[in-house]
Parts: structure tokens; C-alpha cells; sequence
């Protein structure tokens, strides 16, 4: 029978990913041989690292003010570096960042000061920085829905000519949602150049990930919408990075969107509120703090004496200095639970005015009455 | 002028606007070669090419996402929504984004889209073709809802809206599609945001939007031969809210009833009554009566005239406005227009929008946005 | 009697009602080993097993729609959604399925779930966190929806909900969850029906609903300092509603302020105010005020206190009510409860809930269904 | 890396459907050796035959009344006769189906009264079989919807120890949506025995499938959720009939439920409303109608000299008395467009009184009072 169907031409003839994850660097930081993927060189690969270093410092910053009540709340990104780094880093500057709330890292890699990169977490607005700027979209909490923002980011920047593509992070519980769907399908219908990267964290809050998908891996559901899927070691930064850079190559070139399931663990809790020992065992922790992402990348640089104690001083002080001016510029931040102690007042960043003046463009005659009801309470009026 | 249908001058507009601004995109389910199921997206694929007006796979929130996406970077995307009842898998959207991103942004990030709903019953549709959720989308702060009522709005709102920064819900009145106006195009009518005065009266303001604007209209006729005098304000705008046109009408009346096809509890009507009620409460000869649907799931074909208000309905509401004096003896008449008013709000607009009753005012459409 | 909070309540009816019924399942997005991100099932999966209890796949409408064919065949399927605006994703199911299978099926197929929401602000919750989403459901015929605003209400209206034939969307304030009251449980309190006085007064009526309760009652008692006698009204249950409970009050005080969290806009205070004024409109001595959220997307933790009603809020808006004779010099006094009164439901319960004023009557829960 | 996650064993190792559909019977009604999947013994194919041939007398009959304005809409089954009663008939009595609006043919293979299965279309309420009944979902409008509902019921069944499988129809279009998405994971995860059935033929409404999916085939989707993936000629009952028995057979076994695609087409327009000279090309009509689903079968049967033009005559005029019957029960019928010809009044099935029923369990006073309100204006009062 002849199939009358034209059905688009799928990209190049898929194929399944292994249920082996692609990696370049084993967990005691030796080189692996793929012919596939190249290793990054040297100066990435340190680049890699450095930024690696920072953000966990970073990371661990703001776990500890979530800790001391100055974040509202904290997811963490501890364990999950390689992931949200090599990501980003595989991003040309003019690509777009698709971020969800688990990301704070990924933002601070992207170059967004790590204070604007707290603002949700803290609890002063629902976002920090100018998306435009930095061209990274709001941090994204209702799971899987802006990755059709990315498909539609890039199909209007495809039509003006533009050479943008857009990298999406989403979590291994997210690719549950119907969203996650639409959204691979419409990226692979109209062939934009998006690259959905799956952290698998192996937990959507307390479920695994195999209460979420019965699939060999995440990444087969990629030939399932025509496109390519890989399967790769989210704890190896190289492998990540590389693996990215080449899907958003085949992506920009005409090949595609692709699926990347990257194999990471969350080490923290969910967020600070979490109790992860009522659904997992600590061991599982040890397990993967054995493959840490950091200490791996560092034993491949130092085994071929790309890095020694000095640099490593460095790049530790710079992430310090980092750290204690985060410390710094939140100090005078009163605690975000603003209802249920209201006795501890202190400035938000944003004065009550600011509810009203972004709701439209232009507010209209019942939002400005209710502004100023709300000036004239404060006033005493 | 020529006979237009109101899916005549949607069409139109939506022609128009593609023709003005390259940034102007239209999709949906089945808007490209077949022009819609309703035939508003009729020939813009043919003149526009697939590249600007073009059929999405067959995913509501995926539609109303990626449109998110286009309006993030420089789109100006037109979505169509096929039936009011498969718009609901993009509530999330709908909600938790396109409503937000403005806020959430401190306006850095604007999403000037249009969704474009056909709503309402009325055309014999089976389950699921005839819903009005108006007040779904009405209740969300950051969007813009407006359903034209006539053929001149069609055109000059669906126009407005697409031009507009802030995304609008745009709800079509399906079963007035096929209404006919007296019309050239392009028209510009009062701006959206203002509610009109479509036909003048002292005694009754019967305040309607969309399907039920004509049904309002045939009843202030009917009304008139039973002696009252009825005013007729056309919402347009359902969120913002025009107060000053509504209150200014009410306040001269002193009785109004409000009528939409949407099951009554809860919706909109509860809206205009409540605030209505509020702002003119000493004009008022009678509570503000709300005539709706029932508050069932829309029926099926055969049965849905017992569930749209019809003139009868109407008519029956105001019969009920109370006008002997002694039908309530303690009650004596409220004061009328010279009392003074609830602090009410009287800025939603320079002019009062009550007094223009021009009904469309033709003038060319300046191509390029304001 | 023990100190029990509304969490508890909820978890011990999930647990009595998992005891009483085998064919009650509880499932969700981490309602089994980690018993919710509000620990409403803790210990539900430990004692009932992964059967009973347990973790879906993270899909709003897949677990809502999975319920639907649960109950479709002699399930009773308690779902939870983890916060109100991830509820959205499930919104087709709930108004094109939930709500109208009964009626699609000519009542061959009944959907007896139930639907949890924890809702509303309060609780220092990024975007998303804290929408107050009841108008969306109230306004969909099909679906019943309660709320309740203490920790006997939140077992009692629970266990009701399990055991109702309709499909419930059972909304649970979640800044409410910590709340406590000495409790004996099992208790059974007033029909989830019915709307109850939760402390009387002669002024003004007073009507709130789920998180506002607790604000109503404060309210009161600081009202009452500046000397005037405040009722306050539970409504309890959101649709349908207790026409008579609340017209009885509201004909007795001549006042009403009706409270919520949700924006005003479109809000469920619309009905409210809409229906409580044309029931009692010529026993009202000032219109029916409201009292709600800024009509903007629910704001950030440190913001979110200048969105909220406060009781120094409604106590302004009672100060509204005209209470100066004088205050409208044409407007004399309305007459009162020896009025006539306009046509009204007085069938929404045999007996006059408000007149009961028991805050919960303690009686052990019949281990099945009636 | 061992891989701490423990997802779910998945199914017998996962293989991809191929792209060339499985086929038992050819064009021309020769026999197609596929030694996976046995061809149904003669008494089946003659049932096959059978209830095709009625089927399609039903969807003529159908066809006509909604072009005298008798239905208020009809969408066609005419080519999809194949699809639909090879799934059907493949069912047990106890097992459920959940069909769409596209399915009116496969109510009536499933035993339902063909007045009662018109219901819908005839506007007279939105569903007229007791579902209950029939172990016959109501017919779904609001597409993928109804894919859900199908794993909660045999969910809910295998708790109380019954053995009930289920088939979902769903159309080409439907699989884009996140409804689908979903309930295909749910199935997985749960391991429920569910056959989801995608008819795909060709379009959705004016929508090509090659403007819904860029992959191989519609099958391919399922390995994604670690399912079966089956490709199959849907114009052949033979083959519908054995590959939807297998799965079923499977599932129920604990095998896990299956995606089985089915090549076919609408022969005729959407609804009766719909205009496909608009998007189609009538030659590709033509192309199908040569791979006719009953001609294929009436040949082989003929072929095989189990089928004489006596047996078929038998055939024709029970499906002319059920047409007639059809056709003579309907007569009464007003047109349906209830409101926009107003004038026309015919009694309809039910009474305004019936709209207040079954809302709910027991009409709260609100509806009480709004029955008889419309009660009262009716008698005139
Ligand atoms: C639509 C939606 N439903 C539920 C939630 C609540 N929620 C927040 S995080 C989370 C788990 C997400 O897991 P995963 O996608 O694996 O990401 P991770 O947190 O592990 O990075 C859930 C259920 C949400 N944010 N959005
Ligand atoms: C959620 C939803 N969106 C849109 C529609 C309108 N609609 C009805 S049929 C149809 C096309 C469906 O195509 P397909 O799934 O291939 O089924 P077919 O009609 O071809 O059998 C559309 C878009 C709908 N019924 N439901
Ligand atoms: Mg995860
Ligand atoms: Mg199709």
C-alpha cells in the first residue's frame, strides 16, 4: 500500500538511543572513547569546571538563606551542575533559555546577576531580570508549559530571518504532562530548532521517575514525535556539553528538535521544605554522590595537568567572593512570609504600587481606583 | 455599502491586519486551506501563503503556548480556538501565562495575541459546540476579554484587539455570524473598551454583549409597543468594565436588567449587577434582574430553545421591575437622577460613552499601529 | 477533646472513609510515601497500601480523567491537585466531563469523586501558589463545590463529599491547614449543603467562605469593640447555594458585606451580592458591598499582605453600609423584616440553617453509605 | 553507570513498528502470509464481512437523514468500516469501548439500537444507551478525552478482580493532543489492559496527519511510553480484527497495553458540513475507494468459495430492513436546528423537563425552582 500520506520527511533516519547514557568522562574522571560525540577541548572543559565551582558555591548560598527564612523558598540545583551548566553553555549568546524553578544555576551561568536570579525565590517579584536581555524566559513553575513557548520563540525568530534556537529544561516529572507533548510535537511538526533537555533527577518531588514512564528511557519518546533522542550521563559536564552542542548544530542546520534525557540525581531535598527520608533512602544518595559532577571533571584536569592547586584557589575564591556578596546584598531582606509573621516588616523591593502598574499596559479606571484605595489604607488616609 | 456578515468583516479584518503588519500571524485547527469551520479565516492562507496563515497540529494548549512564544519575540499572533469548548485544554495557558507574563515581567515581556473564541449556542451544535465562557476568562486579571455584537465591531474590535499590547480574549458571537449590517470596510467604530448605547430609553436599561446584543434590541421594540421605554447598552468590553457608560444609563432609568446565554450563577451578569447595584443603589427602583441560561450543561438541539433567553424572558424580567408604585406600599419611589450618588467610579473614559450613539463611524483604518 | 488541625480532620476522614469503603481510592502527585506536600494523606499509604493510596504520573488531567473512568465503575477516586493553579491543566475534564457525564447519560452514569484543592493565599507562596480559583468551578453546572473553614467542617464536609453521589471539587484553604480546634473526631457537622451562622448579630451579615471565615470571625469580634453587632455566615458549600440561610440574615440586619480572597472581578462575591439583593433588595438599607482581592495576578510573598482582605479591610467597607440616617437625605430609612418581600427561595433546606448555631455536632460517622 | 532508577520492567523488549503496515488480506482480497499474527478462521471473516456490509448500509442511511435535515450532524464512518468493526468485534462482551463522534458504525456492531446510537446526531440529548449497558463508553466529542477515562475503568476493574480490557477509537488528529499523551503514560505506568485504536485516516477535518506528526508512524509513539506499537492496514478487517485481538490479549495477560495504528480514510466529508473539495484532492478519494475494506473481503470470501451471491443477498437485505427501520423511526423527527427555524416544532425525544434531572443526583432548590419557572411559561401561566 502505498502511503498517500506526505507525511513530512522525518530527520535522519532515527534510530533509538542506547539505554546506555553517552558519556566522555567516567565517574573517576577518565576519558571515555565515543566516536560520535567529541570531547570539548581543554579551555571548555576548564570553562566547564570554573562555572561548575561557582554554582554549587552559589547554590549552597542560597540553601543556606532559604535555611536562615530570607528565601521564601529554595529549590536546589546541588547535584545537577553538569546538567544546567553544560546546557547553557552549549547556548550561543543570541539562543533563548528556557528555564524552570529547579535552574537558579543555570541562570547564573547565563551570565543574570545571582541576587535578580533569587527575586522569585525571595519572594520580592515573580522574576528578576529582563528576559530580553538575557534572552532567558521567566523561570517556569507550572511543569512543561513553557516549552511550547520555545517552540513559538523560535518559529517567529525563524521568520524574521534570525538564527535563534532555544534550549528547554525541564524535569523528569514534567515530561509526564500534556504540555511536554504538545510541545515536542509542534516543535517537530514545524522543524524549529529547540532542544528539550530532560533532566532526569530520578524524583518529581517524592515519586521516582519509574512511577512517571514505563519507557526504556525518557529519550525514546523522541522518535515517537520523528526526532532524534539521546540518552546521555547528566553528570558528566563534557558529555552533556557536547551532546547539547551537537543537537542544536543538527537543530539550526535544518535536522530538528531533539529529546536529551540527562541522567542526573538531585542530592538536596526538593526545596527546603522537603523531607525527602519519608520516600528515600540516604544510600541512594551516597550512590550518586560517589559520581559527582565537580569532582570528576576536576580529576580528568588535574590527571592531564590542565589544572593544579592554584587555579583551583582561584576559581574557589572567586566563587567566594560570589557567595558573600549574595550574603551581602540579601542581608537586609526581611523574612518572605509576609502574612504569617507580618510583624516583621521590612522593605520588600518593590513598593505596593508596582501590583498594579504591569497588569496591562495601561492601567485601567477600576485598577487605578484600586491603587489608590491601597495608597490612601497605607497613608492612613 | 454592501450587505457584510459578521464572518464576512472578522475575515476582513483579519485581512486587513495581515496586510498592515508582517508581524501578524493567524493559526489554529483547520484556518488554512479550508478558511475555519466557520469560514472567518476564508482565503487569507490562499492570499497570505502557509507562512502566515497556516493550520497547528490539533492541540489547544500547545496552540495558545507557541503563541506565547511568537508574541515573546516580535509576533503578533491570532489564534483560533474552534469551539468555546475546546479552548478549556488552554486554560493553563490562558491563565497562568498569557494573563501573567506582563505582570510577572515588571513589563518587560509583553504578549500582544489574540485568542479567538466562537462562543455561545443558538446554531443546533451537539454537546460541547455551545458553551458561553465568558466569565471564566473575564475573572483572570491580565487579560482583555471583548465580544463584538455586530458587524462594524466585528471588523473594528477584532482590528483593535490585534493592534492592542495586552493579549485579548476575543469572543465571537457564532450565532451571529451570519447577521448582515449595512457596511463598508473598513470601519472604526468606538474604541473596545467602551460600552454603547445602542438604542436610547428612560424607563429600562437592558445591558447585553455579544449574542444576546440583537435579542436585547428586538425586545426594547417589543417593550416599546407594551409602552416602556428601554435603553439598550452594549458591553463590548467585558473586562475592563465601561462603569461610566453603564452607571450613567442606570443612574437615569433607575431599573436594569442584564442578560447573557451563560448559565446565570456565577457569571457574568452577577458581575455587572453586583457593581451596578453598588454605583447606583439609590437610583434603583428595583433590584437589577439578571436573565441567563439555566444552570444546566447546555442542552442539546432539539431542547436549547428552552434554555436561551429569548424576548419573552426579557420582557417577563421587566415585568417584574416593580413599576406600581403601590405593588410595595412601605417602599416609597426612590429619588431619581438629581440624588446624590454612591462614590462610584466615573473615569473609565473622557468621553461618556453613553452619549455616542453613532452605531459605527466609517473612517479609514491607519495601516500602521498606533 | 484534643487539639486537631484542619489537616488532621482532612487526613482523618480520608482515612475513616478509606476504612468504611473499599472502593475509596486516594491518589495524586505525591500523596502516597511522602503524604502530600501538606501531609493531608500522611500515613494513608503506610496503613492502606499502594492500592489504596499512591503517587500518579504528574498529569492534572490525566489523573482527573483517570478518575472519571474509576468512578465510571463502582470506584470512589479522591484526587488530589497540589495547588489550585495546577488544577488548571485538568480544566476540560472537569467542566466537559466531571460535570456532565450525569446529565450526558440521563443519569446511567454518576460520577461520586471527589476533587481536592488546596486554595488560596497566605502562606508566603511563589506565583502559582495562591489562586483562589472557586468562581471557575461554582460557575460550572454539574459540579458541586465546598469549602470548609474549620477543622470539624473539614472532617465532616469530607466524608460527605466521599459519600455524595455528584462529583465534588472539595476546596481546602490551605492557609487554614494549621489551624486548630478542640476536636473529638469522628464528628458530623451540618449537611455540606447548607450555609451556617457562625456568630449572630443584628447589623450586618457578614458572609464568607473557606479561608475568610476565620477573618469574618475576627472581624466581628473587633466590630462588635466599635459597637456593631456583626452575623457572620459560612457558606460552606459554594454551589448550590443556601438561599434561605443567608436571605433570612440578611432580610433580619438590613446589611451585608460578603467576603474573599479571589479578586473581585468576576468574582464569586458577585453572585453573592447579585442574589442577596434581589432576594432582599427592599429590606437592604446600602447595597450589598464586597469585599475581595486586588484584581491583579495574586502577588509575590512580600506583596501579598497588601492583596489580601484584612479585617481592617471589611471593617472600612461595614463603614460604608450608611449607616447616618442622614447620610442620603432622600433616601429615607427602608422599611424592614415586616415588608413584603420579593419572590425569593425560601426551599433551599426544611430547616433554617441559620438558626443553628452549633458549631459542630459530635456524632460518630455511619461506617457506610446512606 | 548502573542505573539506580528502577523503573517498571518494560513490556517484552520493545520493538518498532515497521513502517509498511501489517497486512493479512491485499487489495485485491488475496491472502498475505504473516506468520505473527494468525488470519481469522473463515466463520470470523464472514462475521467480519458481515457486519461491514451492514455497517455501511447504517452509515449510508445515516448520511442521507443528515442531508434531509433529520440529524444535526453526521459524521462518517464510510471507509473506516474496517477499523472500527474489526475492534469491535474483537472485544469480549465484558471488555469496554470508548468511541468517538466518528463511530457510529462501530455502536452498532457493539449490539446498541442504531436509533439509539444516532442520538447524539439527531440532537435530542448528548447520548442515548445506557453505557452501563452496552459496556459502551458515551460517544466523545472533546477529542483524546475519553483515552483516560478508559485506564481508570479498567483500573477500577482489575481492583475488584474482574478481567476487563478496554479499546479506545481515536482519530489521527486526537494523538496531538495532551489528553492522549497522557492517558498512553497512565496505561503504561499502571499497566492496564488497554488498546488505544488510532484511525488514522488521513485527516483531521481539512488537516493533513502530515501537519500532526513528523514520525515514521503514529505506532512509533509507543515505545516512548514503553509500550507495544503495532502498524496495521486498517481497510483490512482481517488484519484489524487479529492484531486488536493480540493486543488485547496481551494486555490482559499483563503484557501492558498497546498503541495499534491503522491506515485508512475518510472517504467522505467530515460531517455533512464540511466542504473537502476545499482542502482535498478528489483523486486521492478515488485512490482509496480501489482499497475498499468490505470489496476486499467479499473476495477473498468469494475466492474462497465461502461467500455465493445467495449468502450475500441475505446480507443486503438484513441491512436494507435495518436502513428502512432506521429511516421509518426517524420520520417523526423535526429538524434539529431547534432555535434557528424555530417555526418548524416537532416533540422532541424529551421533555424540557428532563433538562433539570440529571444534573445532579437530586436538583438543589435552584433548579427546582428554574424547572418549574420554564414549566410555568410553557403551560402559559
Ligand atoms: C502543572 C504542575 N503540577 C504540579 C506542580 C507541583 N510541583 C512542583 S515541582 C514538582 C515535581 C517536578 O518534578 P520534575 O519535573 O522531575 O522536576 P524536579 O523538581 O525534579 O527538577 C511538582 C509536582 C507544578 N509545579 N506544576
Ligand atoms: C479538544 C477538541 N478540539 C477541537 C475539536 C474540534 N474537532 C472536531 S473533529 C476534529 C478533527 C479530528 O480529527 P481526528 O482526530 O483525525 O478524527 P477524525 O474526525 O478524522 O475521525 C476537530 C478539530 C474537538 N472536537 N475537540
Ligand atoms: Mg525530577
Ligand atoms: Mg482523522
Amino acid at each position: 500500500m502505498k502511503r498517500i500520506d506526505d507525511r513530512a520527511e522525518p530527520a535522519p533516519a532515527p534510530t533509538l538511543p542506547s539505554t546506555e547514557p553517552i558519556r566522555l568522562v567516567d565517574r573517576k574522571g577518565h576519558r571515555v572513547v565515543d566516536s560520535a560525540y567529541p570531547t570539548p577541548d581543554h579551555g571548555t572543559l576548564l570553562t566547564l569546571l570554573r562555572s561548575m565551582v561557582i554554582g554549587r558555591r552559589f547554590d549552597r548560598q542560597a540553601g543556606a538563606l532559604a535555611r536562615q527564612g530570607r528565601l521564601a523558598v529554595y529549590p536546589s540545583s546541588y547535584g545537577q551542575e553538569a546538567c544546567q551548566i553544560g546546557g547553557v553553555l552549549a547556548l550561543a549568546e543570541h539562543d533563548w533559555l528556557f528555564p524552570t524553578y529547579r535552574d537558579c544555576v543555570a541562570l547564573v551561568t547565563r551570565g543574570i546577576d545571582p541576587v535578580d536570579t533569587l527575586t522569585l525565590m525571595r519572594g520580592d517579584w515573580h522574576n528578576g531580570y529582563d528576559p530580553g536581555r538575557y534572552r532567558c524566559a521567566p523561570q517556569c513553575t507550572p511543569l512543561a508549559t513553557n516549552a511550547s513557548h520555545a517552540v513559538g520563540l523560535t518559529y517567529a525568530a525563524r521568520r524574521k530571518g534570525e538564527d535563534v534556537a532555544a534550549l528547554v529544561l525541564m524535569g523528569d516529572g514534567a515530561t509526564s504532562e500534556g504540555d511536554a507533548h504538545e510541545a515536542y510535537n509542534f516543535a517537530a511538526v514545524w522543524n524549529t530548532p529547540v532542544v528539550f533537555l530532560i533532566q532526569n533527577n530520578h524524583w518529581a518531588i517524592s515519586v521516582p521517575v519509574r512511577k512517571q514512564s514505563a519507557a526504556p528511557t525518557l529519550a525514546h519518546k523522541a522518535i515517537g514525535y520523528g526526532m532524534r533522542g539521546y540518552h546521555v550521563d547528566g553528570n558528566d559536564a563534557a558529555a552533556v556539553y557536547s551532546v547539547v552542542s551537537h543537537a542544536l548544530g543538527e537543530a539550526r542546520a535544518g535536522g530538528g528538535p531533539a529529546i536529551i534525557e540527562a541522567q542526573t540525581y538531585r542530592l538536596d531535598p526538593h526545596t527546603n521544605s522537603d523531607a525527602p527520608q519519608r520516600y528515600r533512602d540516604e544510600s541512594e544518595v551516597e550512590y550518586w554522590k560517589e559520581r559527582d559532577p565537580v569532582a570528576r571533571l576536576e580529576a580528568l584536569l588535574r590527571a592531564e595537568g590542565r589544572l593544579d592547586d592554584a587555579e583551583l584557589d582561584r576559581v574557589a575564591a572567586e566563587a567566594e567572593r560570589l557567595a558573600t556578596d549574595l550574603r551581602e546584598r540579601l542581608s537586609g531582606e526581611r523574612s518572605p512570609r509576609g502574612t504569617r509573621d507580618a510583624g516583621r516588616r521590612g522593605g520588600p523591593a518593590l513598593s505596593p504600587d508596582d501590583l498594579f502598574t504591569h497588569v496591562y499596559a495601561a492601567a485601567p479606571p477600576m485598577l487605578a481606583q484600586q491603587r489608590q484605595a491601597l495608597l490612601d489604607e497605607l497613608r492612613g488616609v | 455599502m454592501t450587505e457584510t456578515t459578521m464572518a464576512q468583516a472578522l475575515n476582513r479584518a483579519l485581512r486587513d491586519a495581515l496586510a498592515a503588519d508582517p508581524d501578524v500571524l493567524v493559526y489554529g485547527e483547520d484556518v488554512g486551506p479550508l478558511g475555519g469551520v466557520f469560514r472567518v479565516t476564508d482565503g487569507l492562507a490562499a492570499e497570505f501563503g502557509a507562512e502566515r496563515c497556516f493550520d497547528s497540529p490539533l492541540a489547544e494548549a500547545g496552540i495558545v503556548g507557541t503563541a506565547v512564544g511568537m508574541a515573546m519575540h516580535g509576533g503578533r499572533p491570532v489564534v483560533e480556538m474552534q469551539f468555546d469548548s475546546f479552548a478549556y485544554p488552554a486554560f493553563e495557558q490562558l491563565v497562568s501565562h498569557v494573563a501573567k507574563m506582563r505582570n510577572r515581567t515588571q513589563g518587560a515581556v509583553e504578549l500582544p495575541m489574540v485568542v479567538r473564541i466562537p462562543y455561545g449556542g443558538g446554531i443546533g451544535g451537539v454537546e460541547h459546540h455551545s458553551d458561553s465562557s465568558e466569565a471564566y476568562y473575564a475573572h483572570t486579571p491580565g487579560l482583555r476579554v471583548v465580544t463584538p455584537g455586530n458587524p462594524a465591531d466585528g471588523y473594528s474590535m477584532l482590528r483593535e484587539a490585534i493592534d492592542c499590547p495586552d493579549p485579548v480574549v476575543f469572543l465571537e458571537p457564532k450565532r451571529r455570524y451570519w447577521d448582515r449590517a449595512d457596511l463598508e470596510l473598513p470601519v472604526r467604530t468606538e474604541s473596545m473598551d467602551r460600552a454603547v448605547v445602542r438604542s436610547s430609553g428612560t424607563d429600562v436599561t437592558l445591558i447585553a454583549y455579544g449574542p444576546m446584543v440583537a435579542t436585547a434590541l428586538e425586545t426594547a421594540e417589543a417593550a416599546r409597543e407594551e409602552g416602556i421605554d428601554v435603553e439598550v447598552v452594549d458591553l463590548r468590553s467585558l473586562s475592563p468594565f465601561d462603569d461610566a457608560t453603564v452607571a450613567e444609563s442606570v443612574r437615569r432609568t433607575g431599573r436594569a436588567v442584564v442578560v447573557h446565554e451563560a448559565p446565570m450563577f456565577g457569571g457574568y451578569g452577577a458581575e455587572v449587577a453586583a457593581r451596578v447595584t453598588e454605583q447606583c443603589f439609590h437610583y434603583l427602583e428595583a433590584p437589577v434582574l439578571r436573565v441567563g441560561g439555566l444552570d444546566i450543561p447546555y442542552p442539546p438541539p432539539k431542547l436549547e430553545e428552552y434554555y436561551l433567553p429569548s424576548v419573552d424572558r426579557i420582557l417577563d424580567a421587566m415585568d417584574r421591575l416593580q413599576w406600581e408604585a403601590d405593588w410595595f406600599p412601605e417602599a416609597p419611589p426612590r429619588p431619581r437622577a438629581d440624588a446624590v450618588p454612591l462614590p462610584c467610579n466615573d473615569s473609565a473614559g473622557a468621553s461618556a460613552g453613553g452619549s455616542d450613539r453613532s452605531r459605527s463611524e466609517v473612517s479609514a483604518w491607519a495601516p500602521s499601529r498606533p
